[in-house]
């Protein structure tokens, strides 16, 4: 399959919106785009299984065109089982964000072409084996989620979406500078190459932190994760979801494929120091949600929580904790997604997003409180649901290490998981359990396409948390030859 | 002379023919101004296709004079960059009461240009530079009414008359040195005495002011801001990237030699230019004044990249000069617009500009996320390969420039971001309409100005052959 | 024994300086000009002294004739003559005086480093017929360029000065 | 034949109520899906009831021991190379004990829900909720991997929370469902810890592995769990201790409690279920799945018996106090259980694990007579509709079969033959006799003890003053009394049972005998309790307050559950919230955030430090540009070489 | 003129430029600032004469400099007359300070 169907189904569907206008039309092509993407992945997906029973490589639908010579910058593309499982992650929230957002009737064409442009932005990060493109691809997304944020967003939203871009160039700028690194280094920025590389050990020393600390910025990493509860609880329900669902897995994708798959030893040298930061994180954030009693919030900080796991498994760094990263990325992404899913659901009927001035929202949106129910157990790690799954495989993995401080900082991880189960059901408890408001007795509960994108969703969840072995199928694997393979590299020094 | 020689010189003549026609066209016929501004801009588009007619490349009036591909690419940028700002300040010329004299100045501005870019000789170098920048300063001074602009013409032609006297000095320095002006003999024997030092520095500092490197960049924002928005742009985009093409070449083979010179001063202008730039840019609430400090930053960018002392870095300054062009152009033609409504140009009078003009306003953000350097514009992939080639150099602490330079993106964002949220997300003072009118559509050449721009700053970047060709014409670049 | 010449050379350089320094602190704008323009004499006296008599007529009917009468000119219509110019701040003046005596300092310092051979053979300079030839040669060491090209900036220069000065103001 | 298919029947026919009932909360109309569910809910029972003759009658044991029996072994999460989680359906004796007690009482709990929650609007959905619940005990005790129970043990308890919560527009009730939760919740992170020290070290999650690698001491990984260790403590301690914080948890011991009491907000048919008879005893079920692990570190079995002893005694005072029916007994639960655990921590081989044998049996019992009472308290309720002593009285001739039906599992509980609990308590006590006299005391006491509150309920709520009913019925539906019978009739007949000849430690099955010598000290205690009980309570009487005031701060103490709730809330109030939350909170906002922010502001302020330069006169400019090169000067003259 | 040593005449052009240097700095009418800017541009001709005098009198660059020096610093006089007679006129001032609107 071709991989650049991809790229060019969102670009087409964007361009198409702005051509085409006016409300209701950008909104079919919008949902026929997604949907479209989310056809195209499933084949992806599917082609790759046939393929890889075949062929074993470890990239697959490779495509390479020359883009700037003078530089080695080559357009290249292609696959693997992580890479399509994010795609997966990402063509479901898009889609649900979509239709979440179908009533959106402020300059719903432009709301539309922005989401399509930051869909692009996510395929074509996880499908770049260039780390020029891949940045590329990472930056894109800045427009799009600035004026996502600042135009349809809601509270102090201008402030959110400059703290946000800021931030997270910043990030990027870091990122840049450990490319540049990289790139004098050896010039190419082929990862298929540079993988082959081994960097002298003072040169990983001094860029890995760069590189980590910059696409931890995007991943939330503990001191740099200002930016997501304001940028997240300012946003427009999509672009929450997209946030928060995809974006923020740039970046735990980014460290793991470029940084610590590129300099091992460093990622060896710095890895107390990014477990304790997760660690920190983790316990951190989930102390921190606890206080908040706007629902956006909440889940901002909560994403902290659980993106903390992510880094925690990269920063371990064996063959578990690296998949349950990857769990981890896209289990969080999908059960963040829905629960701004639900809390936009909820916020458009209540116009409160105080935990204190809603309650038994469950009597008459029966549909919608499930839908958030589910999301929170999903996020306090209820078996049977994706968060499980992750969670455990990042205990496991970290457990593996038999050092104190990571030892510690995994049982200290583990503590979250009754400091998430307090705020859940505390938000839970005050939303859509307790006696009902009457402000809210004439509400109505969800639109067909409010029920769609949680069904979307919800599929994700549920199959990734009843059946985790599908995705161990897919990327299982990879996880494995990602850490073996550095291993190699750096037991060859 | 033979033909082949007129025809080296064959754009100059063209813009000389274009300076002597209007001024015919001016003293024997009455036209209207509309006329006069589709005749030009119907000329200065010929006058950006003349080299395409044939290529002809070489050194004449004893080598004097010189074109090289090179050259002749440098010199279509310029005059394409000129004909947009005069396709997009229609409104504004059709107001001006001297439009035919506005022309004339700024053609032989160009004009000066040509020169420089041409010399093999400080001599016509120099005169190129002042030709380039003297009827400017008269330019500037006609926005009239405007008490700005005349104080912004005098702080022009003033900072520019001590600039290049400084330069003077260190030309008369290195003469006394060389014994010639022509840059074959200089390159062959520049010295490392402290006096060669001082006048390559006062030299530099000529090239720094006209560049508008900080410290040298004080004249810059108050002349962006009182000049009328065609000259402001042709400050910023044409004589800008002008002076520095020339520096390729002049830091790269004629003074290469002194590199370890340049190479610190080069480093420090760039971070001061960053550093002072951006933060001056952050509060100002005029977007040409806004404009004037963001490209004061962005030539700490291209001084970084000049830095490289490599193919690849030329490779890239040009680059970068051309997509600035793109963006900033296409800034300033949104502003230019701006400043024909309302007579000023107030950031807060973007407000809610993207209710009323959503074309207008996908341009404005665009150019300037081209500048802020962000993908998917243009801006990106200049500021990723100067840079880039920034880190080329054999230099300790080259990585912490860069990440200087980086973090600098940040702050640049910032203000950039100021003008995007102002058009798009504040409310307008008056709820009921727009605060900017959309009563009167856009002219059609000021539409298609914006439309080239907007599509240059979105398609150049991905060029990677376009990319790829100029470092060829830049082969021998060192 | 100083050789006459070279007593000419002082005393015209001092008086040079000496008007240059009048002419840039003397509060009568007036006279300040009139220093100047003994100035710009002294100097054409240098170029007359240095053998280039094109050059020291080129100067004094450029100069003394052209640029200095405008600026006379330029006086009259701003200004009374007799107003006396504002003082400069005392900080200013000493830190400007600071600066340009550092500037003079280095450059000195860096021309006495550097070794100027003496003063060469006395090859005979071109003379003027010479300089007329090459103003207007195409060839190597021709200047028809500059001198076209100058032509044009003077134009353009004429066509701002006229616009400009003889614009209404608001 | 004892195969795969008959129990996934029994595990899918739950679980497809719950998805069914669950999707269809509102289409399916209120009596089918009840009928449904309790249709589907005893054919599960029966054929739980199949497997539990197949295996130990049929199939029977092999060298004197019943096999346990691997049905499906599938690798659902597989971490490395040592460790997944497989999702397993193990049969060995004590899982076959659980299965037919789960799925019976769950029946029997559907049933009278029938008629319990037929006004309900939310009937169905309950019933789903009933249905997850079931589906995941089942898996709990089905589960041949650690991990797998600590999925189910997730699974229960968020079904326990859905059920505790049920009422969710009251308060209270969302409050005990959180409470249940989270506390049980932090038990589970004990838990988990404990899995990963023993998964770990032991190199594999499968129980039987486990088992096996651990208890043979000259395994490598056995040698190593009892080597390492920190702050001087074995790691297979830690990690047992961490198991044992899981099952306390769960089963409610203390200090972990106080969720338990709370847990009656729920209606109370699930109380029945969940807590009483299955899901609280997950904790003695998981002690004992392990329980050849847990019998490797004795400080661990020492402190299994010591908190299940003051578990038991504890919650026994405080029964004694309480004036709400469902907490009297959800303490008598909390009490029964200490007694269960305490018994599996004295368990040992020189008594070939009488303790262990005692402890199931009670489970087994207990089960039956526990959800007794609470359906009879249930129906007591039904037609209440109040939950506090003080509002009920002389119900006996209302309701006559809940009447005769509490009896007896009253008389159950006592320990007083022949009823069920004698017989289970009987082993416990003798069990406890041979280890240690303090703790037989203990036992003994707590045995009186809970005689007397028993039938201090039981006179309160069938004797006493006669209440005026305002009432149309007295009984419930049928569908509320099928299962009081049957259950009463079990609650006699379940101690006759041989069930230590199907549960056993070791090779062959322990003979119990009666000794009817040693009955006498605890039977004769527990009628002390029953006649103090009559006395007080049987009529109405101004003695009970008095002798509460003669127990003065005691009684006031016990009243108070101890102030347990009360540490509890002032430490999440003034740590949780206040240190942790509020702290971090602060510094997220003011230090995190502000040093973000103070570098954008900043930043953005420099400028009025360095406006002054763009001074808009010419000669500044020209002074800086002249000073730029000066600079150049000064480097390169005096600093450059 | 032999015996004049080339280094007098470039320290007599040099105090030249720094004094024009410092009119530039501390003159504060128009005017004069554009006579300062006339010594300064005096003061590099008269080195340029002198190197071509002295050190290389076989050819004429340097007086042709000087020469278009000249005739350039004409035409700059020229247009800033121009342009202080028009600020003359909107500022009703020469003074350079009063034409300072536009700063931060």
């Amino acid at each position: 399959m071709n991989l650049l169907l991809l790229l060019i189904l969102p670009l087409l569907s964007a361009v198409a919106i702005l051509l085409v206008g006016k409300g209701t039309a950008s909104r079919l092509i919008s949902l026929a785009g997604a949907f479209g993407q989310l056809v195209l992945v499933g084949w992806l997906l599917f082609m790759f299984l046939q393929f890889r029973s075949n062929t074993p490589t470890s990239i697959y639908f490779e495509q390479i065109y020359q883009w700037f010579p003078t530089w080695a910058i080559q357009f290249h593309i292609g696959v693997d089982g992580i890479a399509i499982s994010m795609m997966l992650l990402t063509s479901l929230v898009v889609l649900s964000g979509i239709l979440v957002s179908w009533k959106e009737d402020k300059y719903p064409q432009e709301f539309f072409f922005l989401l399509m442009l930051l869909s692009l932005g996510a395929y074509g990060f996880f499908m770049s084996r260039d780390i020029f493109t891949l940045f590329f691809f990472l930056e894109l997304a800045v427009i799009p989620k600035f004026l996502l944020i600042g135009i349809w967003g809601s509270g102090n939203k201008e402030y959110s979406a400059m703290k946000l871009a800021l931030m997270l160039m910043a990030g990027s700028a870091l990122v840049f500078v450990g490319l540049t690194a990289i790139y004098q280094e050896t010039h190419t920025f082929d990862l298929t190459q540079l993988a082959a590389i081994h960097f002298s050990q003072s040169f990983q020393y001094l860029f890995f932190p760069l590189l980590f600390a910059g696409f931890g910025i995007f991943a939330a990493l503990f001191p740099f994760h200002t930016w997501v509860p304001d940028g997240h609880a300012s946003a427009p329900t999509a672009a929450s979801m997209f946030l928060a669902g995809i974006s923020m897995k740039l970046g735990g994708y980014g460290c793991l494929r470029v940084a610590s798959f590129l300099m091992p030893d460093a990622a060896h040298y710095y890895a107390p120091i990014i477990i304790g930061l997760s660690a920190c994180a983790i316990l951190y954030g989930a102390f921190v949600t606890l206080m908040q009693t706007d629902l956006k919030y909440m889940n901002a900080y909560s994403s902290i929580s659980h993106c903390g796991f992510v880094m925690l498994g990269i920063g371990v760094f064996n063959t578990t904790s690296v998949y349950g990263a990857i769990l981890q990325m896209i289990s969080h992404g999908l059960m963040t997604a829905l629960f701004f899913a639900a809390i936009g659901m909820v916020y458009y009927r209540t116009h409160t997003r105080q935990v204190n001035e809603m309650g038994g929202l469950l009597e008459k949106i029966p549909f919608i409180s499930t839908v958030f129910m589910l999301a929170g157990l999903c996020s306090l790690g209820l078996p049977g649901l994706s968060g499980f799954v992750a969670e455990m495989t990042v205990f496991i993995g970290s457990w593996e290490n038999a050092d104190v401080w990571v030892r510690v900082a995994t049982v200290l991880s583990c503590a979250s998981i009754v400091v998430t189960a307090v705020y859940i059901l505390r938000a839970t408890g005050k939303v859509i359990m307790g006696p009902l408001r009457s402000s809210f007795s004439s509400l109505r509960d969800a639109n067909w396409y409010e029920k769609c994108a949680a069904f979307f969703l919800l599929a994700g969840i549920l199959i990734m948390g009843v059946a985790p072995f599908l995705l161990h199928y897919i990327t299982g694997n990879e996880a494995a030859s990602i850490v073996s393979a550095t291993s190699t590299v750096m037991f060859n020094k | 002379m033979l033909l082949n020689n007129w025809l080296i010189l064959k754009q100059e003549l063209f813009l000389t023919g274009i300076i002597v026609g209007i001024l015919v066209l001016w003293l024997a016929s009455d036209l209207k101004k509309e006329t006069w501004i589709s005749i030009l801009n119907i000329v200065l588009f010929i006058n950006v296709c003349i080299p395409f007619i044939r290529f002809d490349y070489g050194n004449i009036f004893g080598d004097m004079f010189q074109t090289s591909p090179l050259i002749v690419f440098e010199k279509v940028l310029l005059s394409f960059a000129v004909w947009i700002i005069s396709l997009f300040s229609y409104d504004w010329l059709k107001k001006l009461d001297h439009l035919p004299e506005f022309f004339v100045l700024i053609l032989t501005s160009l004009l000066g240009m040509y020169f420089m870019l041409s010399s093999g000789n400080l001599l016509l170098f120099y005169l190129g530079l002042e030709m380039s920048t003297l009827p400017l300063a008269g330019a500037a001074n006609f926005e009239f009414g405007s008490k700005k602009s005349a104080e912004s013409a005098m702080k022009l032609i003033l900072s520019s008359a001590f600039s290049s006297a400084i330069l003077l000095m260190g030309i008369s320095w290195l003469y006394g040195m060389m014994g010639s002006l022509d840059y074959s003999v200089i390159s062959t024997q520049v010295g490392h005495s402290p006096l060669s030092i001082l006048a390559f520095l006062l030299i530099l500092s000529g090239f720094a002011f006209k560049i508008s490197a900080v410290p040298f960049h004080l004249w810059t924002a108050d002349v962006y801001e009182g000049a009328p928005v065609a000259v402001t742009a042709f400050l910023s985009v044409v004589s800008k990237s002008a002076v520095i093409m020339v520096m390729i070449p002049f830091f790269y083979q004629i003074f290469e030699e002194k590199i370890d010179v340049w190479y610190p001063a080069f480093i420090f202008l760039a971070l001061a230019s960053l550093l002072i730039a951006n933060l001056f840019a952050i509060r100002q609430q005029n977007i040409k004044r806004l404009l004037a400090f963001s490209s004061i930053a962005q030539v700490g960018f291209l001084l970084i990249g000049l830095s490289a002392h490599s193919q690849t870095g030329a490779t890239s300054v040009l680059f970068f000069l051309l997509i600035y062009l793109f963006s900033n152009l296409a800034a300033f033609g949104v502003v230019s617009i701006l400043s024909s409504v309302y007579g000023k140009e107030d950031i807060i009078q973007l407000s809610g500009l993207y209710k009323s003009h959503p074309f207008l306003s996908w341009v404005l953000a665009l150019a300037l996320f081209s500048l802020a350097g962000i993908p998917p514009t243009a801006g990106f992939f200049g500021k990723f390969f100067l840079l880039l080639s920034g880190a080329g150099v054999s230099n300790t602490s080259k990585y912490w420039i860069i990440g200087f330079a980086a973090m600098n993106m940040v702050i640049s964002l910032y203000y950039y971001l100021i003008v995007v949220k102002t058009i798009f997300m504040n409310q307008n003072p008056e709820q009921s309409e727009a605060y900017f009118p959309s009563t009167d559509p856009i002219p059609m050449p000021v539409r298609m100005a914006l439309i080239i721009c907007l599509a240059g700053l979105l398609v150049v970047g991905f060029l990677g052959g376009f990319y790829q060709h100029i470092f060829q014409l830049l082969n021998g670049i060192n | 024994m100083m050789p006459a010449s070279a007593i000419l050379f002082y005393i015209i350089a001092a008086l040079i300086l000496v008007s240059a320094i009048l002419s840039v602190t003397s509060r009568k704008i007036f006279r300040a000009a009139i220093w100047l323009l003994f100035s710009l004499i002294g100097i054409a006296g240098i170029y007359f002294w240095l053998d280039m008599n094109f050059l020291a007529a080129v100067q004094i009917v450029v100069y003394v004739g052209g640029i200095v009468v405008l600026i006379i000119f330029s006086v009259f219509l701003t200004q009374g003559s007799g107003q006396s110019l504002p003082y400069p701040s005392i900080g200013r003046l000493f830190f400007a005086a600071l600066v340009c005596l550092f500037g003079l300092g280095i450059s000195i310092w860096s021309i006495n480093q550097y070794g100027y051979r003496d003063a060469a053979n006395e090859v005979g300079f071109p003379g003027m017929k010479e300089l007329g030839k090459q103003m207007l040669s195409v060839d190597q060491g021709g200047y028809a360029l500059p001198f076209e090209a100058v032509s044009i900036l003077l134009l353009a220069a004429m066509i701002a000065s006229i616009v400009i000065a003889l614009k209404k103001s608001i | 034949m004892l195969n795969l298919t008959i129990l996934c029947i029994i595990l899918i026919l739950p679980f497809t109520n719950f998805l069914v009932l669950g999707l269809g909360s509102r289409s399916i109309r209120q009596p089918i899906s009840g009928y449904w569910a309790s249709f589907t809910m005893l054919v599960s029972a029966v054929l739980s009831m199949n497997v539990a003759y197949l295996y130990f009658i049929q199939k029977g044991t092999i060298n004197g021991i019943y096999p346990s029996v691997e049905l499906l072994r599938y690798p659902w999460l597989v971490f490395g190379k040592n460790l997944s989680i497989d999702i397993s359906i193990v049969l060995d004796p004590l899982t076959v004990m659980m299965l037919v007690v789960v799925t019976f009482v769950a029946a029997m709990v559907h049933v009278f829900s029938l008629g319990y929650m037929k006004d309900d609007k939310r009937y169905t959905t309950y019933y789903a909720f009933l249905g997850l619940f079931t589906f995941s005990m089942l898996g709990l005790i089905l589960a041949g991997n650690l991990f797998q129970v600590y999925i189910f043990w997730e699974l229960v308890g968020v079904s326990s929370f859905l059920l505790i919560g049920y009422y969710f527009t009251q308060p209270s009730a969302v409050a005990a469902a959180k409470k249940a939760f989270i506390v049980t919740r932090f038990a589970d992170f004990g838990f988990l810890v404990g899995i990963l020290i023993i998964s770990y070290y032991g190199e594999s999650l499968d129980i039987a592995t486990l088992i096996e690698r651990l208890s043979n001491t000259s395994s490598s990984q056995s040698i190593l769990i009892q080597s390492a260790g920190w702050l001087g403590i074995t790691a297979l301690s830690w990690g047992l201790a961490m198991i044992f914080i899981g099952g306390a948890g769960k089963s409610a011991m203390f200090p972990l409690h106080i969720w338990l009491p709370d847990a009656m907000e729920g209606p109370t048919p699930v109380s029945a279920l969940i807590h009483a008879a299955t899901m609280v005893v997950a904790g003695v079920y998981l002690v004992a799945r392990l329980f050849p692990v847990f019998e490797l570190s004795h400080s661990i079995m020492c402190l299994i018996t010591y908190t299940g002893l003051f578990s038991a005694f504890f919650a026994a005072i405080i029964a004694c106090t309480q004036t709400d029916i469902k907490r009297v007994l959800a303490y008598s639960t909390m009490s029964q259980i200490g007694y269960m655990m305490f018994s599996l921590g004295i368990a040992s081989h020189e008594d070939h694990y009488l303790g262990y044998i005692g402890s199931l049996f009670h489970l087994f019992t207990h089960a039956f007579f526990k959800s007794l009472l609470f359906l009879c308290a249930g129906a007591v309720i039904h037609l209440i509709h109040s939950n506090e002593l003080g509002k009920m009285g002389g119900l006996r001739k209302l309701m006559p079969i809940t009447h005769l039906a509490f009896l007896i599992a009253c008389l159950a509980i006592a320990g007083i033959p022949p009823f069920a609990g004698f017989f289970s308590k009987e082993e416990i006590l003798l069990a406890s006799f041979h280890s240690s006299k303090f703790i037989f005391g203990i036992a003994l006491l707590t045995s009186g003890i809970t005689a007397f509150y028993m039938f201090r309920l039981y006179f309160s709520v069938f004797w006493n003053k006669d209440q005026q009913i305002n009432s149309h019925h007295g009984e419930g539906t049928g569908t509320m009394l099928f299962p009081l019978i049957v259950l009463g009739l079990l609650s006699i007949g379940a101690g006759w049972v041989p069930f230590s000849n199907w549960l056993y430690k070791g090779n062959e099955p322990v003979q119990t005998h009666l000794d009817l010598l040693f009955s006498i000290a605890p039977v004769t205690l527990s009628l002390i309790g029953i006649i103090i009980a009559n006395n007080l309570y049987r009529k109405p009487s101004d003695s009970p307050q008095n002798l509460s005031q003669v127990w003065g701060k005691l009684y006031t103490a016990a009243y108070n559950k101890f102030y347990v709730d009360e540490i509890y809330q002032w430490i999440t109030k003034n740590v949780v919230f206040k240190l942790f939350g509020k702290i971090f909170s602060w510094i997220d906002k003011n230090i995190i955030d502000g040093l973000v922010n103070g570098i954008g502001s900043f930043v953005s302020n420099v400028y009025f430090f360095i406006r002054g330069i763009q001074s808009g006169k010419l000669q500044d400019y020209l002074l800086y540009f002249f000073g730029g090169i000066a600079l150049g000067m000064i480097y390169f003259f005096y600093i450059w070489k | 003129m032999s015996h004049i040593p080339l280094q007098h005449i470039l320290f007599f052009s040099s105090a030249l430029f720094f004094i024009g240097m410092f009119g530039m700095f501390t003159r504060k009418n128009l005017i004069t600032l554009l006579m300062s800017l006339e010594l300064m541009l005096n003061s590099v001709n008269i080195n340029l004469v002198a190197f071509n005098k002295y050190l290389f009198p076989q050819q004429t660059a340097g007086v042709f400099l000087a020469l278009f020096t000249i005739i350039i610093a004409a035409a700059e006089a020229a247009i800033a007359i121009a342009i202080f007679i028009y600020l003359y006129r909107t500022h009703q001032s020469i003074h350079v300070d009063d034409a300072s609107d536009m700063k931060n």
